[in-house]
């Protein structure tokens, strides 16, 4: 939906003119979703592409993304590479140091799912064992569009979270799998 | 019409103070809005990229967005901070910048409080900035914070002085403490920048200035890769956005004031006053946004050698030559 | 006071953990604590058969993946005494060239940040987008090429190609004095790095040091040059070799081997032969019994593999010579006396790489 | 370039000269165009090389996957992305599930090498990311060129070709079981 259709559902018609009427918890959750501030927490290669993904090709600052060093001030934590049992406990206590609200992002089939490594003793077989993940964004590694894609994906489900929330509804039902384009022109 | 509201609200001191009040703070915290978007805008530009895009027009709404998002956020207090500073900083360092703006004169007539001792005024008010570091620095109970707490005390401290002996050169070759005095001035006698001693002091007073709102060469405080972000480590939510805006609303009235003192204020043709201090305003934030985005940082004892060494003697000697030449 | 950098620190590169004792701001010790990458992959690679370990190795040094293809593949080859193509070495060559360059600039990047200079790393990430487009053309992947093959390559060069690496050596020439103009040259920059984190040649020689952290020392050891492999005999270039070995002159080294590897990446386009760029090998390929030991000079430094066979499909041992984890060694020494400021600039200059360190 | 001895007013001007410098090379890069790709509503096309998603092809003159169900690819994995059900036999082998379990992919086109019979691609599909962690799992029907409508198809072609098969020499069918996939 287009800004334009957005803003033509709030214009209300009174006497005189027209005003514009949005609810405090849409521009909440438009607030929330607009300005996903992430924590520079590289881990492996995948923090490359990390921060390929903030340069000037991809830019996720076009999203008023941006890098905070502090977990206090970070909305978003991009866990991104594989993760070791000793790793492990520093990022649940990250995890707990970031204000509510709170989303993770695994990036990496190592995060996600322990990746290529999921048969070595010492590696986490991704990190939703000890921290709630929000989006995977799954590649080996991922690249920056697949990345960005995953970032849209969580604004759209901070919308639907925030939509279940007003209609009373518990937690968003989970989209079906997505099929994908296999890629015919290869 | 602007009239007739100012009329009526006169009738009644109390109140007109009142609605002052909350013009200069609201207009405090809107401001940063502005700034922080052409200053990621600008960044962007510089950087080969965009910078925000998807929120709103041009991602005209960003930082209106980020804001809201800051207001939202959980207030986290770390357990064993000193509560009471922790809590107070944030709020000493907003008023400090708002007691900037109080004295500063956007065009003829417009300013909250017309102070014959202005400038000595924003020089002690400035200072409440660094207590309110210093207070977040040491109240988080973090181990960096206290470090960009220490840094940026002796920074500042450093580099006020050779700011305010730059400034006095002003005041001593126009003879007024009063900024519309100053502004007044120059509109007789043409800019103060054109004038040699001043030529000095305006730049000995863009370096400091650099310094004082923490931008790179400058920028220790919450220099990212070292100190994580400096004082305001532990600072989540509504806290934060209020350095934050202190910062960047600082950045504005620091140029504000640099265009008082040497370009001349509101003076210009054509344009009404108002439209020129802005002008001038922005022209100096963006000059700064780029110096920022250029070097690296210095070394701590670097700044504190250059200050002690080079601007404060550059400073004194330069402000004896203000006063011989500007004694009438 | 004792303060924790990392392992969650903007400037740590990683996962890199140092305790620091602090005195004000000056530091008294150091204490690198490693590990929290650390995955058995050397054990991991002694189950499996040897053409899989390749992949493996890019997730090693992932900013110079193809290094590390290289490196073991060489081994591979040595341990069963595989020839290869010539056409092959020359693009092996170029490929690393062009590796050497991406890992480079990812230092320049990173670098540039820990000092403040943060527009630094966006162009030298804009560059690197370049190379990396060159690479994703050849390897089809942007981060983990995976494009040596025990006996050669596994495809030629895509049409056009060479064209496309002239032109962007072209563009990046001019970029560089850019970087001169932007960083180099720039006083803050030189007085933050000129006699700082200074390493002299004796201890960077006991500590076995390589790669630019060495010739920044005044080691003139390039493993290209020393024990030439592949076709680097037959290319002509320097090795830049600086004495002071601060921080400055490492970065300075980084810099002339941009140059250097456009120089070369230009002679091996001119010199490349026709040919085949694969030998063909067995499906279940089993090496005789031996010891191979194979050296390759990483954008870090020199990346050894050794390997032992006992005839069957699998190594019976696999070890990694990470030039990275030799160079973090000296990191201690360094550091002492060094301010806090500093240890940013110290550790950015020996660029490490964690996922190499702790393997 | 490297410097003589400290001198602060020397310092000063160079510094100020130097960043001058600097600001020079930001400002023209200030005017240079941008090289940012909008992603979401603008995409740069990928290398014909790219390896994404693999995906399993689809042959439309004999109306089947050119799979065989060999498990070669799979014996090439080095992280054991890949199984399969083999369908058939002999000439005429296919495969009736083939899933591929993105989570541990190293996207090393080893299979891709592997395969002797032209079956098995790496595709330029890149959007993987999702909000389910099983969505690293991708079945037969996901991985085959043309979908579910591909799967029903070669399954129907492989059971006709064998059907016909059995018909014509009932005799021999036994021995040309299991030739290819050892």
């Amino acid at each position: 939906m287009g800004v334009k259709e957005r803003l033509e559902k709030g214009l209300i018609k009174v006497p005189g003119g027209t005003i514009l009427v949005a609810k405090l918890a849409d521009l909440m959750a438009w607030a929330r979703k607009s300005s996903m501030w992430s924590l520079t927490f590289g881990l492996s290669c995948c923090a490359i592409e990390m921060m390929a993904t903030a340069a000037s090709r991809y830019d996720l600052d076009r999203f008023g993304m941006f890098f905070r060093a502090t977990p206090r001030q970070a909305d978003v934590m991009i866990v991104a590479g594989w993760v070791s049992v000793k790793m492990a406990p520093f990022i649940k206590r990250l995890y707990e140091q970031m204000p509510e609200p709170k989303y993770v992002i695994a990036m990496g089939g190592c995060a996600s799912a322990g990746g290529p490594y999921r048969d070595s003793i010492t590696i986490v077989k991704g990190v939703d064992q000890f921290v709630p993940v929000d989006v995977y964004v799954y590649g080996c590694p991922p690249r920056p569009e697949n990345l960005i894609l995953g970032i849209l994906k969580l604004q759209e489900r901070i919308r639907r979270e925030h939509l279940a929330e007003k209609n009373g509804l518990p937690k968003p039902v989970r989209e079906p799998i997505i099929i994908p384009d296999t890629g015919a022109t290869g | 019409m602007i009239e007739a509201i100012t009329q009526f609200f006169k009738q009644y001191p109390l109140l007109w103070t009142f609605v002052k009040a909350v013009v200069l703070a609201s207009f405090t915290l809107v401001i940063p809005l502005a700034v922080i978007y052409v200053e990621r805008k600008i960044a962007g530009f510089i950087q080969s990229r965009l910078g925000p895009l998807h929120v709103g027009p041009q991602g005209a709404f960003q930082t209106a967005a980020d804001a809201l998002k800051l207001l939202l956020k959980e207030d986290i207090v770390p357990e064993g901070a000193d509560k009471r500073f922790f809590y107070l900083a944030p709020y000493i360092a907003f008023i400090s910048t708002v007691l900037c703006f109080m004295v500063l004169p956007f065009a003829p007539g417009w300013v909250a409080l017309e102070m014959n001792v202005a400038v000595l005024f924003i020089i002690g008010v400035s200072l409440f900035n660094v207590v309110s570091i210093l207070m977040a620095g040491w109240s988080s109970n973090n181990k960096y914070s206290l470090l960009g707490g220490l840094r940026a005390v002796a920074q500042l401290l450093s580099y006020e002085i050779p700011m305010v002996l730059s400034v006095l050169a002003v005041v001593f070759y126009t003879g007024s403490l009063s900024l519309t005095g100053i502004i007044e001035y120059q509109v007789k006698h043409g800019w103060n920048i054109w004038h040699p001693p001043i030529m000095i002091a305006a730049l000995i007073y863009f370096i400091c200035a650099l310094a004082e709102i923490n931008r790179t060469p400058f920028d220790l405080p919450e220099a990212e890769s070292e100190l994580v972000s400096g004082f305001n480590t532990e600072y989540s939510g509504m806290r934060f956005a209020f350095f934050f805006a202190s910062e960047f609303a600082n950045n504005f009235f620091i140029t504000a004031f640099a265009a008082a003192l040497f370009f001349g204020g509101w003076d210009g043709p054509v344009l009404p006053p108002i439209v020129w201090t802005f002008l001038k305003v922005f022209v100096m934030i963006f000059v700064f946004m780029w110096v920022r985005w250029t070097p690296p940082r210095l070394r701590i004892d670097q700044i504190l050698r250059f200050a002690w060494q080079l601007l404060v003697p550059i400073s004194l000697a330069n402000l004896l030559f203000a006063i011989a030449l500007g004694v009438r | 006071m004792v303060i924790n950098v990392g392992p969650q620190h903007p400037s740590t590169h990683g996962v890199l953990r140092l305790i620091l004792t602090l005195d004000g701001e000056q530091i008294v010790a150091c204490e690198p604590v490693i590990g929290y990458l650390h995955r058995g992959l050397e054990k991991m690679m002694e189950r499996r058969p040897y053409r899989h370990n390749i992949p493996f190795t890019d997730r090693l040094d992932y900013l110079a993946a193809l290094s590390n293809n290289l490196g073991i593949c060489q081994c591979i080859e040595r341990l069963g005494g595989v020839e290869v193509p010539e056409r092959a070495q020359y693009i092996r060559v170029l490929l690393m060239e062009l590796q050497r360059i991406a890992s480079h600039l990812v230092f320049l990047g990173t670098f540039g940040t820990d000092l403040g200079a943060t527009t630094m790393f966006l162009y030298a990430f804009r560059e690197r987008e370049m190379v990396l487009d060159l690479l994703e053309e050849c390897t089809g992947a942007r981060l983990t090429y995976n494009w040596v093959r025990v006996g050669g390559v596994p495809d030629d060069l895509p049409e056009g190609f060479g064209q496309k690496v002239l032109d962007f050596a072209k563009l990046f020439r001019q970029r560089i004095e850019e970087y001169d103009m932007l960083l180099t040259r720039n006083r803050i920059f030189r007085s933050r790095t000129q006699g700082v984190g200074v390493l002299p040649k004796e201890t960077a020689l006991a500590y076995g040091c390589s790669g630019p952290v060495a010739r920044a020392s005044g080691i003139p050891y390039d493993i290209r040059k020393v024990a030439p492999y592949e076709v680097y005999d037959r290319v002509e270039f320097d090795v830049p070799v600086f004495e002071d070995g601060d921080v400055w002159a490492r970065y300075l080294v980084r810099m002339e081997e941009l140059r250097q590897s456009l120089r070369i990446i230009e002679q091996v386009l001119r010199d490349m032969p026709d040919g085949p760029v694969q030998t063909k090998l067995p499906k279940i390929f089993k090496p005789p019994a031996g010891i191979a030991y194979s050296r390759v000079e990483s954008p870090r430094g020199e990346l050894s593999f050794m390997m032992v066979s006992d005839g069957s499909p699998n190594p019976v041992r696999v070890h990694i010579r990470a030039p990275s984890f030799v160079n973090l060694s000296v990191l201690p020494r360094l550091l002492e006396g060094a301010k806090v400021a500093d240890l940013v600039a110290i550790l950015g200059s020996i660029d490490v790489v964690l996922g190499e360190i702790d393997r | 370039m490297r410097d003589t001895e400290y001198n602060p007013l020397v310092y000063f001007i160079d510094g100020l000269v130097t960043l001058f410098n600097g600001m020079v090379v930001t400002w023209r890069n200030l005017w240079r165009p941008k090289v940012t790709v909008r992603y979401p509503y603008q995409r740069r096309p990928v290398p014909p090389r790219y390896r994404g998603l693999f995906y399993l092809k689809w042959n439309e003159e004999k109306q089947r996957l050119n799979c065989v169900g060999c498990t070669l690819c799979a014996q090439a994995c080095p992280t054991d992305v890949i199984s399969m059900v083999k369908l058939g036999k002999g000439t005429h082998a296919g495969v009736s599930e083939f899933t591929m379990d993105l989570g541990r992919c190293m996207f090393c086109n080893l299979c891709v090498e592997a395969c002797p019979f032209d079956a098995i691609y790496m595709g330029p599909n890149y959007e993987l990311a999702s909000e389910r962690r099983d969505a690293s799992l991708f079945r037969i029907a996901d991985l085959a060129q043309g979908g579910e409508e591909a799967v029903r198809k070669n399954i129907e072609t492989i059971e006709r070709l064998l059907a016909e098969e059995e018909k014509a020499k009932p005799a021999h069918a036994v021995h040309a079981a299991g030739g290819e996939s050892e």
